[in-house]
Order: structure tokens, then C-alpha cells, then sequence
């Protein structure tokens, strides 16, 4: 189960689902807005999703990870629209019978969702304009900027 | 002509000035098509930094383009 | 921090130690009593600690996360007494700028954790008297049996 | 004859019957006390699979007892 947020993520409802008699590890990753991102001043996310295409793709990743490790069940929410710092924008949840699958393919899911989701961020600074991460960076640079949709580069987490 | 439907999201929505318009267009594939727009609106991101996606499925920029088709460009993703 | 309860863990105060505005990344280990282990039908498990001794260990493990990796925050707990199937045993949360580091740091706390903490279980089966893991089999087997107190073997998670 | 306190945990502690205790004994180490113990109360557990702390402090087997020590022999642990 992956399910998007334009409000804050409750995650009662997704640690509900991870819950079995026969788990004995969970491992819960929360992606949080942070005050700082690549050493400019942040003060708001805003987040924007192609939602259908974010589900589709999440709920491949999640089987994905059903199939590669031995777990009990997994459950991911990513947040839209306007965050405050220490706000969660991504939440992934997994329980197992042992914890080395629970923090495998909790860890495989969170690069995933970050590489493959159609998600994009604009970072709102203190001291200069918003942008769109990634975006700018293409768009004034493409000669020195090489990171094709690469995960990593201005990711936030 | 074939109509085609196309969504814009984050910094092409912006520079679009829209989310979601319905053209008719004779162009062979997304690549031309993104080129239109590009002329169009000023889209600053190159199209060598986009995806698409057709109908919610991610397809090669040279992908012909059939009537009634969604097309979605998508810029470097920043989820999580 | 390092805490032990003799009551279900609560992890509201844990998770407040964690708070950040500069980190970007929660991880979250926990570890739940589970219904089976090695085969047998599980009901309870009882954990008795050496607690002073327990309680130094694990702020050395802390320390030396804490040392490793570029975290924020790194908190955990550890339970006493009888739990029923599904009670946190154990629970270890990481806050850090970024991912890798918190995922890292939770994994090496929670196998050094339960490597060095001077904490025993007693497994209460449905179908045979309950018995304290490990030490059984040293006592019945050791001519075959030679973990050396190794983390793995008879472990839960 | 120095006075020493042991505390037992887990197996140890159900064949000893109690947690703690203070004896006076001549013993030279640690592993010497075990084996003392071991006779007395029948611990099962073979003194190759314990560690021992004193005052503390994880400890060889070798370790010369003190007056005043407090003295744990550790079966292997299982937390988590």
C-alpha cells in the first residue's frame, strides 16, 4: 500500500498494516524537511507529484521488495503541497520476521522512491528566490550538469 | 489532426503557465512535440533532462503520438 | 540516551530526543516479539538484563555510532520482563541530515546491541517448557554447538 | 578470606536460586569461583561460554579476586 498526502502524514493507519503476529523487526524510515539543503538557508518544501504515475510506480517498487526479501508487509505515504521544517514528506514502513530483510528493503525502497517517483520539490530559501530542485540546475548549466534524473544530486535526504 | 492531452508539473507548469491543455498538433513524436512547446511557452529545461510519459507509461522521446494520447514531460525528480 | 523499561515502551520521549531541524532522516528500529523462533510456536518471552552494566555497553555502542557516522540524534531502549507477542523488546531511532547515515548507524546500534548488551530471554513455548535462549544449548550440547556468544544464533530478530 | 558479592542472571540464577549473594572465599580468580559455585549449586552452563564482569567490567577468567568485589558470570546473551 502506497498512498499520497496533501495533508500531514498520520502514520497510525500505515503502522496498522505492517502489524504481524509473525514480524519480529519493523524498520520505519520518515524523510523531514530540513533547514538546510546543499548550504543555502531552507524554510518551506512545496511538493508536487504526477499522483498517478507516483502510485503506479511506488506500488512496483513496493512489490519489488516483496519479492527480493522475506518480509511480512510494506507500506510507503509520500506528502504534497507546502511543508514546514520537520514536516515528513516520506514515510516507508517494513516489517519482517528478521530485521537484516526489515532495513534491506526498507533502504531499497527509499532509493527507488526517490529515483523513479514522479515527484518534484521546490525549495523556498531565506535569502534568495524558491526552485525547483534539479530543474534550475538544468536549465542554466546543462554543459557542466550531467546528473540525468540521478537521485542523488540536490536530493534532500 | 490528432488532439493530444498534455499535463505540466512543477517548473514547466510554471513556465506553461497552465496544468493541463488539449491540442491538436501534427508533429511525429514527443520529442517534436516537446519542441512546439519549447517554442511556444520558452521552456527552459532541454529536453535531454526529460522523461515521458505516455498514458501513464514511461516511453522513448521518439514515440509517435496517436489521438486522444496523454503526454506528460517529466523533469529530474526530486520525491523524498 | 539509553533507557531501560520495566513497562511497555513508550516512544514519545525517545522520538522527542530526536527532533532536528537540521536532519533530514529518521530511521527507526523495533523489535517485536514474534510467534516463532527456530521452528517453535512462541507465546511469551520473558528478558531479564543486567541492567547497570547494560545500561554502560549500550551508551559506549551510542558513542561509538555517534563517532561513525554524521548523525544527529541516536536513542534506544530495551525492555524488561514478561512481553506478550507482538511488545517491543527493543527500539533504536537515528535522526541525520541524510539517509545513508541514519540507516547505517540504526543497523550497527541494534547488532552491537544485541552482541554485547548483558540481557537474556526466556522463551515460554506452546508445545515444550520454556527455556532460556542460548544457554540451553551450551549447557545440553557443547560439544556441537559453538557460537560463542554470537549474535545470530538462537536470536530473535 | 576476602569477602566477595555475585549477582547471577537468567540460568544462572534459577540453578543458584537466588540473585545475589556475599561469600567469603580463598579462591584465586574468577574461574575459580565459578568452579567453586559450580559445585555447590550444579550450573549447568560450561565455563567456556561465560564471560565475567567484575565491579562492571568485562574481565579475563584469570582475573585475581579482591575484598569487596562484585563478581558477574555472563551466560551468552540474547537481547532484542
Amino acid at each position: 500500500m502506497f498512498k499520497m498526502f496533501a495533508e500531514p502524514i498520520q502514520d497510525g493507519p500505515l503502522r496498522a498494516r505492517l502489524q504481524s503476529a509473525r514480524a519480529g523487526a519493523l524498520v520505519v524510515f520518515e524523510g523531514w524537511v530540513r533547514n538546510h539543503n546543499e548550504g543555502f538557508a531552507v524554510e518551506a518544501l512545496e511538493y508536487e507529484a504526477f499522483a498517478e504515475m507516483a502510485l503506479l510506480e511506488a506500488e512496483k517498487i513496493l512489490a519489488e521488495a516483496r519479492e527480493r526479501w522475506a518480509i511480512e508487509a510494506i507500506v510507503g505515504a509520500h506528502r504534497t503541497g507546502l511543508l514546514q521544517i520537520g514536516e515528513i514528506a516520506v514515510w516507508v514502513g517494513v516489517s519482517a520476521a528478521h530485521r537484516g530483510e526489515a532495513f534491506a528493503a526498507c533502504q531499497y525502497a527509499m532509493d527507488e522512491i526517490k529515483r523513479r517517483l514522479p515527484i518534484w520539490k521546490k525549495e523556498h530559501y531565506r535569502d534568495r528566490p524558491a526552485e525547483w530542485v534539479n530543474c534550475q540546475h538544468c536549465a542554466t548549466a546543462p554543459a557542466h550538469h550531467t546528473h540525468h534524473h540521478s537521485a542523488t544530486d540536490g536530493a534532500r535526504v | 489532426m490528432p488532439e493530444i492531452t498534455i499535463k505540466y508539473f512543477a517548473a514547466l507548469r510554471e513556465q506553461a503557465g497552465c496544468s493541463e491543455e488539449r491540442r491538436q498538433t501534427a508533429v511525429a513524436s514527443a520529442a517534436e512535440l516537446y519542441r512546439e512547446l519549447q517554442a511556444e511557452y520558452g521552456l527552459s529545461l532541454d529536453i535531454q533532462h526529460l522523461k515521458v510519459a505516455i498514458n501513464n507509461q514511461y516511453c522513448p522521446l521518439t514515440q509517435p503520438l496517436q489521438n486522444g494520447d496523454t503526454v506528460v514531460f517529466i523533469p529530474p525528480v526530486a520525491g523524498g
